[in-house]
C-alpha cells in the first residue's frame, strides 16, 4: 500500500472516522497557513449538516469559517477571485448534485484561468463536495457527478475510500496551487479507520492497491473500495483472488498501476458509483481495454449506478448501486466459475 | 371576490375550511414525525408545523386548475393544494400507493391532477418552473395563475431573479410566495440576506407586500387581491408571509439551542401566534362556531390522518422490477 | 443508410445548409404544433448571432420567438415550467460552454420530473446548443460538452452530422415527449447536404452507416463524421477500406450497429470533439471493447479533443482536434500499414 | 484626494492623463477593426469605442495594485489598467509574444502584473471574481479596492445578485460598473431588463448612482468617492454608467439598421456625446492646452500604436508544443 510509504514522520496510528480525518486535515492546514479558509452553508456555528466541521469556527473564528447565504455559484465565484489574489479558499458544497449550480465558476473560471492567461493567474481553490446514494435521500440529493469534473481539463479530482486517504489526500489538494474537486461519500463520514500520527501528504496521481490478489483485478472507487473489499473476501471462499485497486485521484489518474494490475490479472472491472452511462467506469474500461488489451483474458466489466435518477423507495433505490454480492458475481463470471 | 379581499369579510364557510385545513397539515405533520421517530420513514422530512396558515391561506384562494410548485418543506402547499392524505403518506413510505409510486419521496410529491408541479429539494429550484406555468398560461389564453412557494433561503439563489425579471417583463401570471421562517436550516436569514427583502421583487418591476403569516385569513385575502390581479393581466406579485417553523430544520433537528431560543419557539407557539390558535379564537368571537365544532373538526382530521398512515404502513413497496419505468415518457 | 428508409413522402432532394436544415425543421413543426415557441438570446430580429433562425420571428411573431435576457438558467428553467403545463419549449443556449450554467434546471429538474413523480409530470422540452472547436473563439466559446448531458438518465443527446440528419432528428426531438439537448457544430452552419423533400422524422436510437467499409471501423459524431469520411477517402488511397459510422443519438446509443460493424472489421476507432478523458469517446470505446472482445484484432482507440482548454492561438488550437490525417495516421498503424 | 472628487476641480496633469489613455484606447480599437478587415486577426474581437470615458475615468481613479475584472469588450479596461499595447496586440493575433502566451485572445485578455483579473467571455462571469478580489482585500487586511466592470446584460445573470448580496453582508470593498450601452448584443436592453436598475443593487443595501458614461471628469469623480468610501471600510458600491458602442457588437457586426438607427449613433458621436470630444473641449476651454497639444498627444498614441502592431505583427506564433503548457500551475 502505498500510503504508508507516502508518510513522513507517521509514528503510531489512531482510529478516526472519515469525517473527523477530514476535520484533521482542515484545522492542520489552517493552522499551517493562514490564508486557508472555509466558506459555505451552514458550516459555521452548525458545524455542516453532517457535523464534519464541529469546533473549526471555535478554533479559527466566523472570518476564516464563514456561513454563506444559499449561493452555490456565488460562493464558488467568490472563492475563484479569492484564490486569484492570495488566498487558499475550501468551497463547501453541501451535496455534489449541487455541482450542476457551480459548473461555470469551476468548469469555465476555475479551471481555464491559468491556461488562459499563458500561466499567470493561479486558483488554488478546494471545493469539498459529497456523493452517494442509499441515504433514502431521492434524485436530487443522491448522485455521484465526478465524472462531470473528471472530463474539464484543468481540474484535479480526489475520491478517498479511508480516513487516512483522505486526511492526506485533502491537505494535498489544500497546498495545490490548482482547482481541486474534492468529493467524499456522504455515507463514509461514520466509518472508522485507521490514520498515521504526525504530518503526512499522500500524492495525487498515485492509486493504491488495498488488496492484493491474482486472479481478478477490481478498480474501485470512493465506498465502492469498501464494496470491492467485501466482494473479495467473498470470491476468496469460490478460490477467487481478488485484486483491489483504488485510483484515489481519477485526475490524474494512475494508468500504469491499474494496467500492471489488469496485464497480471487478466481480467478486470471497474466500479464506480456514479451512472454507468458516459460515466468514470467508461474512461477507466478504456484505458485498460486498451492498454492491457494483449493480456486481456476476458472483457473488462463496468459497474456504475443504474442509469435512472436515484429513486426514493428502499426497495428501489438498493438496487441501483453495486453491492459485495453484485460485484461479487461479476467477478465470478469472468472467472467462469458462476 | 374581492368582497372577500378584506380579512374582515371572510365568511364562515371559507374560514371553517381553512381551519379544517391547517388542523389536517398539523395532525399529518406531527403524524410524520411520529414515523421517523418510529423509525417507519426512510430518510428524514421537512415539517411544516407552524406555518400552516401560509399554505392554506394562499391556495383557497387558488382555483384546483391553477398551478403550485413547491419546496422540500412542502407537505402543507400539497395538502392545501387538494392532495389526499393517505396517498401521501404512502409517498413518505416509499409505497407503490404513493404520489409518485414511492420513486419521490417527502422531497418530491408531486400532483398533476390538483395543481401541484411538484415539491423541489434544490433550493430555488422551482422558480423557472411556476414562472414557465405561467407563461404557458398566458401563451395558451388560459387565465390560470401559478405560485411559487420558496423560503427566504431561496432568496440567495440567483435563479430567482432571473426569472422574476422575466415574468415582470412579459407581465406573468405569477405569484412569488416568500415563506420567511427566519431560518436557513441552522443560519438565521439576517446573516445571509443582506437589504431589504420587499425592495428585491420591487427592483424588478414586480409588486410586492408583506403579511403576517400566523393569520390564514390575512393571508388569503392578501393572495385573493394579487391573484385577481394575476388573472386580469396585472402581472407578478411576489407576497412576504412572516412566519416560524415549530419542528427542526428536519425531523432529526432536535437540539436547537446553539442557533435559536426556546423562548423564541415559545413566542411563536403562543395563543397570539399558532395560527391555528388565532384562527379559532376569531371564530369563536365571530360566533361562527362553539368548541365542539372546533373539537369535531379536529377529530375528523385525526380520524383521516390514523386511517391514512393505517393505509401507508400496510402498503406495499414497489417492486424491484418498477426501479427502470418511468425514466421516459 | 437508414436515413431515406427512415423518411416518409419523401419525393426529391434539396441542397441546404446545415443552418438553413435547422431553420426549415423548426418552422415545419411551429405551423404543425402551436404549442412549439421558441427562446433564447438575440433568436427575433436578429435570427440568431449565427443567422440560423432568420425569418421565424416574422412567421410565428415574438410571442412564439421570444427574445430573452442573458439569463440561460432562467429560460431553460422557464423553459421546463412551460414544458410542464402543455407547451413544447425550443430554448436556445447560444454556445454549448454555457451549458455550465443550466444544468440545474436540465438535469436535476427537466431530466427527473418524469421519474420522481412517478410517471405523472412530462418535460417535452428541446435544448438546442452548439459545440466545436477551431473557430478562434477561445476556451469558453469552443466546447462540446456533450458527454455531460449524455451521462444524465431522463436525457436524450442528438448529436447531427448531415442537414437531412439535422432536419429529421430536430423534429423528432421536438415531438418527443422528453427532454432532449440538441447539439449543432457551429462550424457545420454553412456546410451543405441534400435534404428530402417533404416531411419525414428520423427515429432517435437508430445509428447510421455513412461509409461501408470492411478493415477499420471509425465511429464518429457531428462534425467528426465529416473528418472520418475524408480519412477514409485517405486511407482508400493505401488500400484500406474505412467504415464510418454515425450514431446520431448518443443516448439513446444505438449499441448494436456499432458492435456489429467492429465485429466485422475487428478493429474500431472512436472520434468525437470532446475533450477526450472522461469523454463520449470512453463510453462508446468501452462498449465496443466489451461487446466485440472476442472479434477484435486490436485495441479500440479513442481520438477526441486534446485534454486541455481550447487556445485562441491558431498554431495551437488547430492540434487540439481530430483531423483526417490524424485520424487517417491511427487508422493506418491500427491495420500495421503505417 | 477627496479634493479632487468634484469634476471641476481636476487639475490639468490627471485631465490630459485621462485624455491620453482615451486616445490610446480609441486608436488602439481602430487599429484592431483594420486587423480584422485586413483578415490579420483570428476570430472576432468587441470593440470599445466610444466607451473609453468609463474606463479611463474608473481606472484613473484606482492604484495599480487594485483589481479589475473586465469583459468580452475588454481592451480599454485592460489599456486604462496599464497594460502595453504592442503585447496587446499580440494577444489578439495569437502570438507567443502577447499577455497571455497567445492562449487567451481578445475575450480573455489578462494582465495580473497591473491588477487585471482577466477578461471575461462569460457574461457575467467575472461578478464573483471581483468579489472575491475585494474579500481577498479584506481578509487580508490591506486596503485595495477591487472593480467589477459588466455590461447591462450581464444584470440578467443570476450571479451576479448572490455576489451583491454577499459583498454587502460582509462590506466588501468592491465597486460594480455597469457599463450600459444600451444593447445586449443586438437587443435593446429595455426589452431585457425590467424595472429599475439602480434599484436591485440598493436593494441588496449596495450603495449605488449613475453617472454619464461620455464625461471622463465625471465618471473619475464618482469612482473617487466609492473608491475611497471602500478603502475606509465603507463597503460595496454600484455605478451605473451610461455610454454607448459606436460600432457593431462585434467587427462582424455591420448592419446594423434592423436594431438601432443611424440617428442614434450619429447623436452618440456628436461632439456633445463623443468622450474624447467632450474632455478636449473642457481642457481647451480651461486654457489647460491648445489644439496642437491635443494633436501631439495623438501623435505619440498613433505611434505607438503603430510600433505596436508592427510588432504584433512580426512576432512568431508559438510553437504547437506549448499547447499542453500551463494546463495547471
Ligand atoms: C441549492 C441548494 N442548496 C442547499 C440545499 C440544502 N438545503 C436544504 S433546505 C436548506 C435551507 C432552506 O432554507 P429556506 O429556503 O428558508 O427554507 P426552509 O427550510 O426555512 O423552509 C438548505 C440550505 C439545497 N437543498 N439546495
Ligand atoms: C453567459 C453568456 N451568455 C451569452 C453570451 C453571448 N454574448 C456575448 S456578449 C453578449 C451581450 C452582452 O451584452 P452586455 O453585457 O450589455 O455587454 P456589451 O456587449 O454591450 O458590452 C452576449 C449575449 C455570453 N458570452 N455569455
Ligand atoms: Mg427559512
Ligand atoms: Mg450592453
Amino acid at each position: 500500500m502505498s500510503s504508508p510509504s507516502a508518510v513522513d514522520a507517521a509514528t503510531g496510528t489512531r482510529t478516526l472516522t472519515f469525517g473527523q480525518a477530514v476535520n484533521e486535515a482542515l484545522a492542520e492546514e489552517m493552522r499551517r497557513d493562514e490564508t486557508v479558509f472555509l466558506i459555505g452553508e451552514d458550516i459555521a456555528e452548525a458545524g455542516h449538516p453532517f457535523k464534519v466541521l464541529a469546533g473549526l469556527v471555535e478554533e479559527f473564528g466566523p472570518e476564516r469559517v464563514l456561513d454563506s447565504p444559499i449561493s452555490e455559484q456565488g460562493i464558488t465565484g467568490l472563492g475563484v477571485g479569492a484564490a486569484m489574489t492570495g488566498l487558499r479558499p475550501v468551497v463547501d458544497i453541501m451535496f455534489g448534485d449541487f455541482l450542476t449550480l457551480v459548473l461555470d465558476q469551476l468548469a469555465n473560471q476555475a479551471a481555464k484561468a491559468h491556461y488562459m492567461s499563458g500561466g499567470k493567474l493561479r486558483v488554488p481553490l478546494t471545493l469539498r463536495t459529497t456523493l452517494g446514494a442509499t441515504r433514502r435521500s431521492a434524485a436530487q440529493h443522491s448522485q455521484s457527478l465526478q465524472a462531470w469534473v473528471a472530463h474539464v481539463p484543468g481540474l484535479k479530482v480526489v475520491l478517498a475510500s479511508t480516513p487516512a486517504d483522505a486526511k492526506g489526500l485533502l491537505k494535498t489538494a489544500i497546498r495545490d496551487d490548482n482547482p481541486v474537486v474534492f468529493i467524499e461519500d456522504k455515507m463514509d463520514y461514520v466509518v472508522k479507520g485507521e490514520v498515521p500520527d504526525g504530518e503526512y501528504l499522500i500524492p495525487f496521481g498515485v492509486a493504491d492497491v488495498k488488496r492484493v490478489g491474482e486472479d481478478v483485478t477490481i478498480v474501485a472507487t470512493s465506498s465502492m473500495v469498501r464494496v470491492a473489499l467485501a466482494a473479495a473476501e467473498l470470491l476468496e471462499r469460490d478460490g477467487i483472488s481478488a485484486e483491489v485497486i483504488d485510483p484515489r485521484t481519477i485526475s490524474p489518474l494512475d494508468e500504469d498501476t491499474i494496467v500492471r494490475s489488469a496485464e497480471k490479472t487478466g481480467r478486470a472491472i471497474v466500479v464506480d458509483e456514479g451512472h454507468q452511462r458516459y460515466g468514470v467506469t467508461a474512461e477507466i474500461a478504456s484505458v485498460i481495454a486498451d492498454r492491457a488489451f494483449y493480456a486481456l483474458d476476458a472483457p473488462v466489466k463496468r459497474m456504475g449506478a443504474m442509469d435512472v435518477p436515484v429513486p426514493f423507495s428502499p426497495t428501489l433505490e438498493d438496487v441501483t448501486v453495486p453491492t459485495p454480492d453484485t460485484v461479487a458475481q461479476t467477478a465470478r463470471q469472468l472467472c467462469g466459475k458462476d | 371576490m374581492s368582497a372577500t379581499a378584506s380579512p374582515s369579510k371572510i365568511g364562515a364557510e371559507v374560514a371553517l375550511e381553512m381551519y379544517r385545513q391547517m388542523t389536517r397539515i398539523r395532525l399529518f405533520e406531527e403524524q410524520a414525525n411520529e414515523l421517523y421517530r418510529g423509525a417507519k420513514m426512510p430518510g428524514l422530512t421537512h415539517l411544516y408545523i407552524g406555518e400552516e396558515a401560509v399554505a392554506v391561506g394562499v391556495c383557497s384562494a387558488l382555483r384546483r386548475d391553477d398551478w403550485i410548485t413547491s419546496t422540500h418543506r412542502g407537505h402543507g402547499h400539497c395538502l392545501a393544494k387538494g392532495a389526499e392524505i393517505d396517498r401521501m403518506f404512502a409517498e413518505l413510505l416509499g409505497k407503490e400507493a404513493g404520489y409518485c409510486r414511492g420513486k419521490g419521496g417527502s422531497m418530491h410529491i408531486a400532483d398533476h391532477e390538483n395543481g401541484n408541479l411538484g415539491a423541489n429539494a434544490i433550493v430555488g429550484g422551482s422558480a423557472g418552473i411556476a414562472t414557465g406555468a405561467a407563461f404557458s398560461a398566458k401563451r395558451r389564453g388560459t387565465d390560470q395563475v401559478a405560485v411559487c412557494f420558496f423560503g427566504e433561503g431561496a432568496l440567495g439563489q440567483g435563479l430567482v431573479y432571473e426569472v422574476m425579471n422575466m415574468a415582470s417583463l412579459w407581465t406573468l401570471p405569477v405569484i412569488y410566495v416568500c415563506e420567511n421562517n427566519m431560518y436557513n436550516e441552522y443560519t438565521h436569514y439576517l446573516e445571509a440576506t443582506a437589504g431589504d427583502i420587499l425592495s428585491r421583487p420591487r427592483a424588478f418591476g414586480i409588486k410586492a407586500d408583506e403579511v403576517d403569516g400566523q393569520d390564514v385569513r390575512a393571508v388569503f385575502a392578501r393572495t385573493i387581491e394579487f391573484v385577481e390581479r394575476a388573472r386580469a393581466g396585472g402581472g407578478p406579485a411576489f407576497l412576504l408571509c412572516n412566519t416560524y417553523r415549530y419542528h427542526g430544520h428536519h425531523v432529526g433537528d432536535v437540539d436547537r439551542a446553539y442557533y435559536r431560543t426556546k423562548d423564541e419557539e415559545a413566542l411563536w407557539r403562543s395563543d397570539e401566534r399558532d395560527p391555528l390558535r388565532v384562527l379559532g379564537t376569531w371564530l369563536l368571537a365571530q360566533g361562527f362556531v362553539d368548541d365542539d365544532a372546533l373539537k369535531a373538526i379536529e377529530d375528523d382530521a385525526r380520524a383521516e390522518v390514523e386511517s391514512g398512515v393505517q393505509f401507508a404502513l400496510e402498503a406495499p413497496y414497489p417492486d424491484p422490477s418498477q426501479v427502470t419505468e418511468d425514466v421516459f415518457a
